[in-house]
């Protein structure tokens, strides 16, 4: 039943670098899978590891952080405490076995192309995890 | 804050068929209707259209609608738009939501409608969670500082720098090279008209010299920039030339005297220069600089020949960098291009064999200033070539080097052409093209003037490789797509039209400046069509060629357009201040501290208030990233537009699905 | 088909006590059942965690002898790390350890046990329960032990941090040294345990020795089994509650092993049955023989009785009086008696109290010198103690970075579980004759349980000394034809 | 009019919460002036039958502390719910689950596995595991259930209030039980007794920190002796004291070892675990991916740190996948 379930993935986005290149991937008209809902904030350091928790307990199968490239943050520095606080996450879930579920990307306002491509990849690695819902 | 009860209007726009296309906007509204909170729900086939404005200020009059949702576009391209049509209607501007459905929705997912229409609704319901817990939020007037800055003295650079020194604002001219100039200052001529390039430029090298609201900067580069929008300051890196500019007249004695050279990089190395140099006779200024890393002084420690020499007495060896700092309401980068490095091009030979030449390089051999007074001869051994082949697309429009178009090479081949034709008129010149590129303004015409010359046989077809003969004689095959043969070339001289890159120097300005760029690396502006200069940071614009390539006339006119946008920016004479700043709940805070090091703009402080210590927000600094806000432990932090009870329900909306 | 008497106590053992005595046609017993229904996994759940952790963690496997896990669990990192803590920290180590131990066996003894033998246990049970104690005692007496029983919780959380599970545990030594103003305070404390404790033998000696009846109950056969008893022993084989060597003798007296913590798996095996969550301990050697006692079963006692069972004598001159005290008015080495551990307790107290003075006197008691930080890879560690209740054995082990891969438990009150079940079995055999079901039943089985002071967590739930019963008696066909309350 | 009726039970508990109740000492004697304790089998003589003869709601406050593990304390818990006005959940792991908690790491078969077959000390050759009915000889025994997962308190029955610690130290105890008799009970929910900012207000050692707090390494308490005039975060041990509900006087602090979280979060913090991992992971002072795990590598067990009391209360509790 995996093979055809639909995941829900909600991808949080900075204004700056990763909303754009959702954006940009809109203008140019790139298709990817529906599967992804983006929460928008000004900078990815605002997303607090709480965010990411709530939305894997409110029924997403997967959570995408994205921000801007290292050294192109709006905000100087904001993406490098993105990365920080992910990776202490990411390594706390590995413990709980949901570690795969959360991911964090850098995209820059250009990159709408990668953003596509990298939204069907990542759907189909989720797909293969199958729904998160029901470890009860 | 207000108490009053939260009446939400949602308004679908159909984008024409950007939107209805895919989904029923109809539908969206009708669901959106049914969700708490929600007054009215409309759609409109064009919401930023006047009178769909015009329906939102309605319902705000006369429905008391007190937070709207556009489900339309992406806020970041009218989200100001629709917060103009609040504030009109007398509502905050900051109650509106906007639900991207067009980028984010229709044109992604056109394959799959009804999964469109599912998260097209989902998005809604997301928003309509959102907006019912915004507050409204006040900005305050930040005064802009009257000043430019412009990066680059090319002729963008020097295009802006004019405009808004005649416009009236004080102007900061930085070159890094001891001349402005740029790449212009080295062509002989300018197609299509083939105009003297130097006699239309030096005259406005000079102007910039001499205009009272300019202060030139050559030899110079940005060292950091910092403040915002409006307020920028930015330190200056005054390298030293080792001659004391003012003193020096340029007079040249003590270049004779020099006795150390190197290739010159003004004339492509095609001769060789002195340690202490001008760099090119009409440079602006005119002052000679010592080249450290050629000085036999400075790197021995023997010489001192031009100090002695000097009637000025201007050197001065002591000299070290020197930092100023400017500060400016606006910034301009127009740091041009480098041409793409032809040794990459292998089978042509560059740099293997002599008489294989860039177009670059055929411009000083054709300049009466250049390394020939303007004899084109062949490198190798100074010959006049009697057979010319010009290959355009060297680099250009070739995946394994660069994909794009150099927008130049076509009219520089033309024009090459023209100048070995005016100069060996007896000589043979083989144009290899891949498409005749001449879309400007009289570009056709010079186009098929060259072609009706004698003996300037049009090649369609890139060379495989070239090969030398003993003789320093050139030989390559080029299949002819027009006469559908394959051609055995032998020439004399060949001359690359190389293609063009994002110059040296500018990844490390870019990230001082926080400009976006395309995957090639040239500078990204907002909008493709619409906001050709501007970026994602106010006050900052892009000029010429560093946007992307150019020629000399749109490169003139982008110089302007970013002028204009920076004069329209001061002009203004203030903007908003940023609405998103972190706040501090006092009763919450325990002044652990953990949020001071997280703000990279130094805004947060400890503060002692009635005995307790507690975090301090500097609302001038701060600028609303949020970072404070996602390290607090406690959550006393709070950005405002984004706190976690105006982002939670959204996640949690977004996460269950309808 | 036989009748059920179901005995549900609502007091616990980490969880409820549950006692279940089985009828056979006649009414006479088959076999009581002792179930103790909790479970909580402290040894799967360890596992993952930095070992550093577990001083503080497996304190939470009993709020009452949180310092028992916190001792033992220290010396197991110790012993991993392979790092000696300086002289200074294990002096706290066992001062603090001892004030603890005072404070715990006086709670039981007078708020527990107390009734049993000052009111007495043939009172009626209006009396018979801690406020009857206090009448007997007068109130003078009852503000003694509460302010006591304070001081010494201070006293634990100057060092531990907290009274209940403490945080100053580390491998190598203790977080913080004393400084002298605390130590003057300790001291004063310290002095007055020892009168107090010695007050308390008194009182234990006019309610139990010279109260004939009480006496002859203690020495009854209901109470008695000849069991192996365990404790730990210093190297002259006095009694130790810090550290030591495994002592085990057999129901002669005769020592069967002595052995250090390393060796416990060759000695000490677990018997699982599927009624209980519990585990029950028995002497691999000898090996399982279900419940019976005697020198061919395994099931052995530990506690204050098996600890001076096993011991030669006591290290300090007043316990050492009272310790021969006891064995000449008991007729020598080892006693049987499961109330005798009510008397055994009370010489532990006053040891104790003097280790406890002995300690808080020392001039290197307040040297900053109270850490080495351990340099040592670490791989397998293994710490004991002696807990109010009985020994009790910390086994970890590691990866090179400390983190834990299997821990395994030996917890004091599961050492005695089996002949809890014996004494239980056995009261109820002697009470319950032809379907009639004896009053008397509910006041001994409670004291021959309360006698272990099973797992104070639990003990202290039923703080009046009175393990409330009901005794629920069936006819053949099931039906209810009598209920018993206390 | 009457005396406020009182009830405490305990579920999967240490025994330790009891403790901290007598440990207030004369305090319980002021408590006993204004209410009678109808229900504690710890200390009175009280059975489920006298429970259910209360009329529902009749018990005016019932503090019950422990996490629910087995069918028995869930049942007992519901019983207590339906006779009482207020529920009190009393201590770390009626209020966030505790330390046992931990345990939803693990299947349950896991835990019997180990604990009855595997343990090095078990000689189970038949491979026998408690079951919750067992037939012997003379009869059948009924064991109550050991369930999946151990929930806290609020998971199983409505909880009014919360008190914190583990356990509850006398002076938040003494306050949370004036609170009551006095009837000044805040908004339903609210945690009594405790302070409603973060440890580090009330810590002694937290002018000690430096105005930047970032840390180039992260320490583990064992590996070093920790100045104790000096924050110890600032030393690099990962106190908690940002994150944890301050009320408890620093106890640990003072005791020159760092908090560890017992009093959970503060009220706007909806999982514990995941604050403390932002703060604690944002004042690391590396910007690349490699030196920030290299750094991690001494945060040897992220869930044991930041989880310690509150895992079956984290947002993710039940999506964890169990071993």
């Amino acid at each position: 039943m995996c093979s055809e379930f639909e995941p829900r993935i909600i991808v949080f986005a900075c204004n700056w670098c990763s909303y754009a290149a959702v954006d940009l991937a809109g203008t140019s008209r790139m298709t990817y899978p529906p599967h992804i809902r983006i929460v928008r904030v000004m900078c990815s350091s605002r997303v607090t590891p709480e965010f990411v928790l709530k939305a894997l307990a409110e029924g997403a199968d997967a959570v995408l952080i994205t921000g801007c490239h290292p050294g192109d943050c709006h905000y100087i520095s904001g993406n490098y405490k993105t990365l920080r606080r992910y990776l202490l996450l990411k390594k706390t879930l590995d413990q709980m076995g949901l570690g795969d579920r959360v991911r964090l990307a850098w995209f820059s306002a250009a990159e709408g192309e990668r953003f596509a491509q990298f939204i069907k990849e990542f759907v189909k690695d989720v797909r293969k995890l199958g729904p998160l819902s029901g470890g009860r | 804050m207000s108490v009053e009860e939260v009446k939400i209007g949602v308004y679908v726009c159909h984008c024409g068929k950007n939107i209805a296309g895919v989904i029923d906007p109809r539908k969206i509204a009708e669901f959106a209707s049914k969700l708490p909170g929600v007054v009215v729900a409309r759609d409109y086939p064009y919401m930023c259209s006047e009178p769909g404005q015009a329906l939102i200020e309605k319902d705000i009059r006369e429905l008391r609608v007190n937070r709207v949702v556009v489900a339309a576009c992406s806020p970041r391209m009218h989200e100001p738009t629709f917060q103009g049509v609040l504030a009109r209607a007398g509502l905050n501007p900051y109650l509106l939501e906007m639900v991207n459905l067009r980028e984010h929705v229709t044109w992604v997912h056109g394959d799959d409608p009804e999964a469109a229409e599912v998260k097209a609704k989902e998005l809604v319901s997301a928003g309509v969670e959102r907006v019912a817990r915004l507050e409204p939020l006040e900005t305050e007037r930040i005064e802009v500082v009257q000043n430019a800055l412009v990066i680059g003295g090319g002729i963008a650079g020097i295009r802006a720098a004019l405009n808004l020194a005649n416009a009236g604002f004080k102007v900061y001219l930085v070159e890094r090279e001891p001349s402005i100039g740029g790449k212009m200052a080295k062509l002989d001529k300018t197609f299509p008209t083939l105009d003297c390039s130097q006699c239309i430029l030096t005259p406005l090298m000079v102007d910039v010299a001499n205009h009272s609201n300019i202060s030139l900067y050559t030899y110079s580069e940005v060292e950091s920039v910092e403040g915002s929008p409006g307020n920028f300051l930015v330190k200056i890196r005054l390298k030293p030339t080792y001659v004391d500019w003012s003193k020096c007249v340029g007079c040249g004695i003590c270049i004779e005297k020099c006795p150390s050279r190197v290739p010159d990089e003004f004339d492509e190395g095609l001769r060789q220069r002195k340690a202490i140099y001008i760099q090119f006779p009409q440079a602006v200024p005119r002052k000679a600089v010592i080249d450290p890393d050629a000085c036999f002084y400075l790197t021995k420690g023997v010489c001192r020949v031009c100090e002695r020499v000097c009637p000025a007495g201007a050197i001065d060896f002591e000299q070290e960098p020197r930092y100023i700092e400017l500060k400016v309401g606006t910034i301009i980068v127009a740091v041009g291009f480098d041409l793409y490095n032809p040794v990459k091009l292998y089978e042509y030979g560059y740099g293997r064999y002599k008489n294989v030449i860039t177009g670059l390089q055929l411009e000083r051999l054709s300049s009466a200033g250049g390394p020939t007074g303007g004899k084109i001869v062949r490198p190798s051994d100074r010959k006049i070539p009697k057979t010319v082949a010009i290959v355009l697309c060297a680099g250009s429009r070739d995946k394994a080097h660069l994909e794009y178009c150099c927008r130049i090479g076509c009219m520089a081949g033309l024009k090459h052409a023209y100048y070995i034709k005016t100069s060996i008129p007896d000589a043979k010149v083989f144009i290899c093209y891949t498409d005749m590129r001449s879309f400007g303004k009289g570009y056709e015409e010079f186009y098929s003037r060259i072609r009706s010359m004698e003996d300037v046989y049009f090649v369609r077809g890139r060379p495989m490789e070239i090969f030398e003969l003993p003789d320093g004689t050139l030989q390559m095959d080029v299949y002819d797509q027009n006469s559908n043969r394959m051609l055995k070339i032998e020439a004399d001289l060949i001359v690359l039209e190389v293609g063009v890159v994002p110059p040296k120097g500018f990844e490390e300005l870019r990230k001082k400046l926080k400009i976006p760029t395309s995957p090639e690396g040239w500078g990204l502006e907002l909008h493709p069509k619409l906001k050709p200069v501007e970026i994602t940071t106010d006050g900052i614009y892009l000029a010429g060629f560093i946007q992307g390539p150019k020629d000399i006339p749109d490169a003139v006119a982008h110089g302007g357009a970013a002028a204009a946008a920076a004069i329209t920016f001061m002009s203004k004479g203030y903007i908003e201040s940023e609405p998103y700043i972190a706040e501090v709940n006092e009763e919450l805070c325990s002044g652990c501290g953990i949020c001071v090091p997280m703000c990279p703009y130094d805004a947060i402080s400890i503060v002692e208030r009635e005995g307790r210590r507690i975090a301090k927000v500097d609302i001038t600094k701060c600028k609303g990233c949020g970072a404070c806000a996602g390290a607090c432990p406690s959550g006393a932090m709070q950005q405002r537009h984004f706190k976690d009870s105006q982002l939670m329900p959204e996640i949690v909306a977004l996460a269950r699905g309808i | 088909m036989g009748k059920i008497v179901e005995i549900n106590p609502i007091t616990r053992l980490e969880g409820h006590g549950r006692i279940l005595i089985f009828l056979d046609e006649e009414g006479n017993v088959e076999r009581a059942y002792f179930q103790i229904p909790e479970l909580r996994g402290f040894e799967k759940f360890a596992v993952g965690r930095p070992a550093e952790l577990m001083p503080q963690l497996t304190a939470r496997i009993c709020g009452v002898c949180s310092w028992a896990h916190h001792m033992a669990s220290s010396k197991a990192l110790d012993d991993l790390f392979k790092v000696e803590p300086p002289p200074t920290a294990k002096k706290i180590r066992e001062m603090v350890y001892n004030a603890f131990m005072l404070e715990d066996h006086l709670f039981h003894f007078y708020i527990l046990a107390g009734p049993d033998f000052i009111v007495g246990p043939k009172a009626p049970k209006e009396e018979r329960n801690i406020i009857g104690a206090v009448k007997k005692l007068g109130a003078e007496v009852v503000k003694k032990i509460v302010s006591m029983r304070k001081q010494l919780r201070e006293v634990e959380a100057l060092i531990g941090g907290k009274p209940i599970h403490p945080v100053m545990g580390l491998p190598g030594g203790i977080s913080k040294p004393i400084t002298e103003e605390e130590r003057e305070k300790i001291v004063k404390v310290a002095r007055e345990s020892v009168v107090f404790a010695k007050f308390t033998y008194d009182i234990l000696k006019k309610a139990v020795v010279e109260n004939e009846r009480i006496f002859d109950l203690v020495k009854s056969e209901e109470f008695t089994h000849r069991t192996y008893y365990m404790g730990l022993v210093d190297e002259k084989n006095r009694l130790n509650f810090y550290e030591g060597k495994v002592r085990v003798i057999d129901p002669r007296g005769r020592e069967f092993a002595k052995f250090d913590a390393h060796e416990y798996r060759e000695h000490l095996a677990e018997h699982v049955e599927p009624w209980t969550y519990a585990k029950f301990i028995y002497l691999k050697k000898i090996g399982w023989r279900g419940f019976v006692d005697g020198e061919d079963s395994g099931i052995l006692c530990v506690g204050p009785l098996a600890r001076l069972n096993v011991a030669d004598g006591m290290e300090t001159p007043l316990a050492q009086e009272a310790y021969e005290e006891m064995y000449g008015m008991l007729g020598g080495k080892p006693v049987h008696h499961t109330l005798a551990m009510h008397w055994a307790r009370v010489i532990e107290m006053i040891y104790a109290a003097e280790r406890f003075r002995e300690l808080a006197e020392d001039p290197e008691i307040t040297s900053p010198e109270v850490r080495n930080v351990p340099r040592e890879v670490p791989t397998l560690g293994i710490g004991v103690v002696e807990a109010p209740r009985g020994t009790l054995i910390h086994h970890y082990e590691t990866d090179e970075k400390g983190t834990l891969k299997k821990v395994n438990l030996i917890v004091a009150t599961q050492n005695n579980i089996a002949r809890i079940c014996l004494s239980i079995d056995k009261a109820a055999k002697a009470l319950v004759k032809g379907g009639v079901v004896d009053e008397g039943i509910l006041n001994m089985v409670e004291m021959a349980f309360r006698a272990y002071d099973p797992c104070h967590a639990c003990a202290t739930h039923s703080a009046p000394g009175r393990i409330p019963l009901v005794v629920e008696v069936y006819d053949s066909e099931k039906k209810l034809i009598k209920v018993l309350r206390n | 009019m009457g005396k406020l009726k009182i009830a405490f039970y305990w579920n999967a508990s240490c025994g330790g919460c009891e403790e901290a109740v007598l440990d207030i000492g004369e305090g319980i004697l002021e408590v006993l002036e204004k209410a009678e304790i109808v229900f504690w089998p710890v200390a009175l003589d009280f059975k489920l039958d006298d429970l259910k003869k209360f009329a529902n709601g009749e018990i005016d406050v019932s503090f019950i502390n422990g996490g629910i593990r087995l069918s028995e304390q869930e049942h007992v818990s519901k019983l207590l719910r339906k006779k009482s006005k207020l529920v009190v959940a009393f201590g770390s792991c009626a209020h966030l689950g505790g330390v046992p908690g931990l345990a939803n790491l693990w299947k349950k078969k896991s835990i019997f596995d180990y604990y009855y077959r595997e343990a090095p000390t078990v000689k189970n050759p038949r491979g026998v595991v408690p079951s919750t009915k067992t037939r012997v000889p003379e009869g059948e025994i009924d064991l109550p259930e050991f369930y999946e997962v151990l929930k806290p308190l609020g998971q199983v029955v409505k909880v009014d209030y919360y008190v914190p610690g583990c356990p509850p130290p006398p002076n938040v105890v003494a306050k949370a039980l004036e609170v009551v008799v006095e009837g000044e009970l805040p908004p339903r929910g609210s945690v009594l007794g405790a302070s409603n900012r973060a440890l580090c207000e009330e810590c002694p050692l937290n002018e000690t920190k430096p105005k930047e707090l970032l840390l180039k390494e992260f320490k583990r308490v064992h590996e070093f002796v920790p100045d104790p005039e000096k924050c110890l975060l600032a030393q690099g041990l990962p106190c908690l004291g940002p994150v944890t509900r301050g009320g408890c006087g620093a106890q640990c602090i003072r005791a020159n070892m760092p908090c560890t979280g017992c009093f959970g979060p503060l009220d706007n913090v909806e999982d514990f675990g995941a604050r403390a991992i932002s703060f604690l992971a944002s004042i690391l002072d590396y910007d690349t991916e490699e030196e920030i795990l290299k750094a991690l590598e001494k945060i040897v067990d992220p869930v044991g740190l930041f989880y310690l009391y509150s895992l079956p209360s984290s947002l993710v509790r039940d999506r964890i996948r169990r071993k």
